[in-house]
């Protein structure tokens, strides 16, 4: 499958989009301008690789706190990003109740989802669950950390996937680190994509820099579940490239020169190149893109200043669904 | 009218709603071939077969954790915990996910289910087959919690949350399963969630209470008439939201309250009923308000002598209510 | 004597016990090099090792189950809970295990444990970093609740709980981790686990708070004697086993009581500090028990103006008590 | 290694007397003496094998409800066992607090369980933690069902011991039924072993009706586990020939011939059988024992009926550590 040089472009404009979109949010809160932010830098070609594999709006999605550049691709917009970035009203994933990217975007059936791990993954194989019954050919991409799968709730998901046969994919993006904890401390076995061996499902390790190889990896995955065949488990490989939030200190637990070694791989660099190796693109034309994603993320900073706080007695509502405004 | 056991009634709102309505499905431990092993859901794998009545693996929380995500996509899932006590490996399910969910949406996502429990001691379980749980789940803000008392509620609330757009939390008073009995109507009909029921009328004190503590409150109040005592009965049937005007209204005329549960005293729920009259009764009472609730010791205990050491009944109703008639 | 921060007190504290005795031992996620998220650990992996401040997997009902097994063994675990958000996957590990063990092995098998797990909000948390978890906890037979609020009773009660036979849940305000400073003795000393204290004596009015609330409400209280009003202030400290003597004796000398916590209203602590009331200084009370708590949402929203309308505070209380001494 | 003909009759007499003292219990229960039974029958090569390659009341053990002949092995007497049949005062498990079969016996460092499956794994690999700071060369046995593996409980625990290297052995008895549910409704791994590969430890599948095979299997794997080399997991295969408990009707899932088939292979029969052609015994002998058996236990159900319940206010004790009668 070659995949035509629109598409390489266009998904190098997500990861570019989103990466210049995290960038701004760390900009923003140093400047105080912002409370909190968790960061996918170095995290989006396996996300936005995953994404490209579904069909936008129709299969969906339990996504995890890192997944701008996931998001962004479904069509989340840096003006909506900025708003729940800044707590402000119009957030589409939480209207500013909960931390900003905690995600959901109901329009493209990506779920809502909270901080405690790996519960969005039991979701996803409720959902696949329903799909079954439903005979639809839609399938589900659910993403967490790799720390997050030392959690009974992941194992429990993904056995309930295995059993039934469910059309759910589990995307690990295995950054290398659960806050400052490393692998090795979260599981006794290589890779991630070796749990998959006592679960009765495929699992494979990916090279989560690569954002055309992952790709590939979740047609595949997608196709399999899609015809019935099954959940696959995909472990992508990357690195965190950030402290674990605005609120970690990554000095205390890792040397600067570990993380410099990895920004040699940063996955915007190596797209980048196979765009220019490949002729999909030139310097400037990537360069324009560049200046394109500056400046829809300064207006979008603009609008989000302008846009204003919920107000105080929105909190109050809606905890049941009889109070939920329709329309 | 046929007259029916409590489970049965529950049984028929199931078969009923699932006849009527195919989004609607159950999912728990032996709930297929076995017909759930207090016979809930006898016949029910036979008729719908096992795509809607599924056998899940011996694990709540993913019981809790498919059902929301089915939910999220449009169905409407029964998920039966096979005994209340073992609902605390679902606590993170039902808690952080299903209660918040909508919430935290800001209404986009809302997640009708409903979960079942069996609840409650007196039947010889022991520790781990006897607990009362409503203490906990009445403290979830999203989540209603349920409790009938006759069979005739139980089919009716049954549908009610089976069609409610909200986390229903449906308690069965297990030790009434075959015990209690009453008449229930062939087809549909509604109780709806939120209004308490003046069982019996009286003057001299109220008796607040649900599930077979109510089958009681009500025989013990039938026997203190003919002392003289003229008591009145309130099913609380809806826990959350709870009915705070009949509660009021009701101790308003009596001036006397006495609460009663089964679940431990401390941090129960008979605390808020008995908070809530405190503070927007006052200056009706005539007597302290009373609580009558089981013992804080950690569950019910299986040897007999303990075992009814522990359990609220009939004549211990009668003593704490006469004791508050005098005082 | 120094002057220290509440984290900091903390802090000395289990750094204390551990030079004491080497069957205390912390395990946790991020406790290790990262010196814990909040810092409360700081340290403490390089003085006492890897092996005695265990970086847990990222699973909390392993963090709580496997200090169980090791307070078995005759060790007395420190757990640390990140954030209490987090606790419920823990729930059936602390409700059905931790906290009956003893009961139902007759005595034989004590749990001598501490769990810790930094609570509530204002902080910009959001529904998931902001939680207060006691309503769930107090109505666990078996298990100790504690709460400190200041420095000194935060080591004092620490340096207890550590020592205590039983599994003791001891929650820590984080707000106040470095707002609240006081004075903190070097070395050993004890607050025990049971009684409340009176933090300010006073006539008209007696307020009940714990944590950050008790913080507020003593400046509240002193704000109010301003006013003339006589604002006795009881920081209850130990929320189970509860110190009723002390809260009916002191709502028996001012005739009014006003029960404060963050965590939500319905089937919160306060309802049961109410009930006591109501039942056990009905004939001294002049006026309702009064609640004043969080709102009944699921929890503390992000945005600024949503989180100041949830939180509780220093104004609040001076609204509530006001009104309350002027009943 | 080749076992003594004393070890084997030791053996094949811890087995007989376990399936006979079942069998009994059985009997009670038809005749209204007992409440509740749940049996071992079937299972009983599995725990003797696996109790024997134990350093009895050295190392520790987190047993499970059908581990009637483990806890016999352990030196749990007829008496003791049948007191607890009874709910009767003196039962070592529990004080007759739990149901019967919910084993403990502290002087064999036999952990008191629940009923909540699979929580005593998390214990086991917490003792694991500990005798590993201690450094005795201790080992850890913990049981359960194969459908308990489905919990995340059990994956958490198995995580641990791997994770640290901890000496613990998990064995899985798989009665081929979690009450009515088959293993494929539970995994889908061929067989329990299968998910050793997934958490990094070793995993073996045995014949768990071979009583002599299934202690050679454990004496290396403890053998390993004592000398530093980490956990294992083992899978004994087997075949509850009984209904789950006496609350079960397994006519409703499934066939009596699948029942008689496997009665073919019963483990005492075959465990008998070897005796015999080993000339280990003689017929005669064997059947010797089985008088043997049956009069101990007569004696034993004799003791109980003649032993007094609990007094009903013996259930108020102990919640906390202080309330514990000492001597
Ligand atoms: C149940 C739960 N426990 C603890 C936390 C706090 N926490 C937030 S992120 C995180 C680490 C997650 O690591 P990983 O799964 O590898 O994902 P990453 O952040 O590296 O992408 C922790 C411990 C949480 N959110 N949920
Ligand atoms: C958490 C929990 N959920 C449900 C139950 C009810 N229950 C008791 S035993 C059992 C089946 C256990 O099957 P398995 O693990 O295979 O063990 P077996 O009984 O076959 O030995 C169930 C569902 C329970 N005890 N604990
Ligand atoms: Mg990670
Ligand atoms: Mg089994």
């Amino acid at each position: 499958m070659d995949l035509s040089s629109e598409v390489m472009r266009e998904m190098y404009w997500m990861m570019l989009l989103a990466r210049r979109l995290d960038e701004r949010a760390w900009v923003l809160h140093r400047q105080g301008k912002i409370a909190f932010h968790i960061s996918g830098i170095g995290q989006e070609a396996a996300q936005v690789g995953a994404a490209f594999a579904l069909r936008k709006g129709e299969d969906w999605v339990t996504p995890y706190y890192r997944d701008l550049a996931l998001m962004i691709s479904l069509g989340l917009t840096p003006k909506e990003y900025v708003l729940s970035l800044m707590g402000k009203a119009g957030d589409p994933s939480s209207g500013a109740r909960q931390t900003p990217s905690h995600f959901s975007l109901r329009r493209v059936n990506a779920v809502s989802q909270s901080a405690p791990v790996a519960t969005q993954c039991v979701h996803a194989s409720g959902i696949g669950l329903a799909i079954k019954m439903k005979k639809t050919n839609q399938v589900v991409l659910t993403t967490l950390g790799e720390g997050s799968t030392s959690q009974g709730e992941w194992y429990e998901a993904v056995n309930w996937a295995a059993i039934h046969q469910l059309p759910v994919v589990f995307l690990v993006q295995n950054n290398q680190y659960a806050i400052s904890v490393p692998p090795e401390m979260q599981m006794a076995v290589k890779s991630v994509a070796d749990k998959a061996c006592g679960l009765g499902l495929p699992g494979i390790s990916i090279d989560g820099t690569d954002v055309f190889g992952v790709y590939k990896s979740f047609l595949e995955a997608f196709e399999t579940a899609r015809s019935g065949n099954g959940p696959t488990l995909i472990e992508a490989k990357m690195y965190r490239l950030t402290p674990h939030s605005s609120d970690d200190d990554d000095r205390t637990y890792r040397s600067r020169e570990e993380v410099e070694e990895h920004k040699k791989k940063d996955p915007l660099l190596l797209a980048r190149q196979v765009l220019l190796e490949k002729s999909v693109a030139t310097e400037a034309e990537l360069d324009t893109l560049d200046k394109k994603a500056k400046e829809m993320i300064t207006e979008a900073v603009n609008f989000g200043e302008q846009a204003p706080y919920p107000k105080a007695e929105e909190g109050m509502h809606p905890v049941y669904f009889e109070e939920v405004q329709h329309g | 009218m046929a007259e029916k056991a409590l489970v049965e009634a529950i049984r028929d709102a199931m078969d009923d709603e699932m006849g009527r309505d195919e989004d609607v499905f159950i999912v728990g431990e032996d709930v297929g071939q076995r017909g759930g092993v207090f016979r809930a859901t006898e016949g029910l794998f036979e008729k719908y077969g096992g795509m809607r009545v599924v056998d899940s693996p011996l694990a709540e929380l993913s019981i809790v954790g498919v059902g929301i995500g089915a939910a999220l996509y449009g169905m409407k899932p029964i998920c039966e915990i096979q005994f209340a006590d073992f609902i605390y490996p679902a606590f993170n399910q039902i808690v952080s996910e299903a209660s918040k969910m909508l919430y935290r949406s800001d209404g986009a996502w809302p997640v009708p289910m409903v979960i079942r429990a069996p609840y409650g001691g007196g039947i010889g379980g022991g520790l781990y087959h006897s607990q009362s749980i409503e203490g906990f789940f009445t403290h979830v803000p999203g989540l209603k919690v349920v409790v009938p008392s006759t069979p005739y509620d139980a089919k009716g609330l049954l549908i009610s949350a089976i069609r409610d757009p909200n986390p229903v939390m449906y308690l069965e008073p297990k030790k009434g399963y075959r015990l209690i009995r009453g008449e229930v109507p062939e087809g549909e009909y509604i109780v709806p969630i939120g209004p308490a029921n003046i069982t019996k009328s009286g003057e001299d004190l109220t008796i607040f209470a649900y599930g077979m503590m109510h089958f009681y409150a009500l025989k013990a109040a039938e026997n203190l008439e003919k002392e003289g005592i003229s008591v009145e009965v309130v099913d609380l049937r809806t826990l959350v939201p709870v009915d705070k005007d009949t509660i009021l209204k009701s101790v308003k005329k009596t001036g006397k309250a006495l609460v009663v549960h089964e679940d431990n005293l401390t941090g129960g729920y008979g605390g808020e009923i008995a908070a809530i009259i405190a503070e927007h009764a006052f200056t009706y009472l005539d007597a302290p308000v009373r609580r009558l609730a089981g013992p804080d010791v950690p569950a019910v205990p299986f040897s007999h002598p303990m075992q009814e050491w522990f359990m609220v009944n009939e004549d211990k109703i009668m003593n704490a209510a006469r004791e508050l008639a005098n005082y």
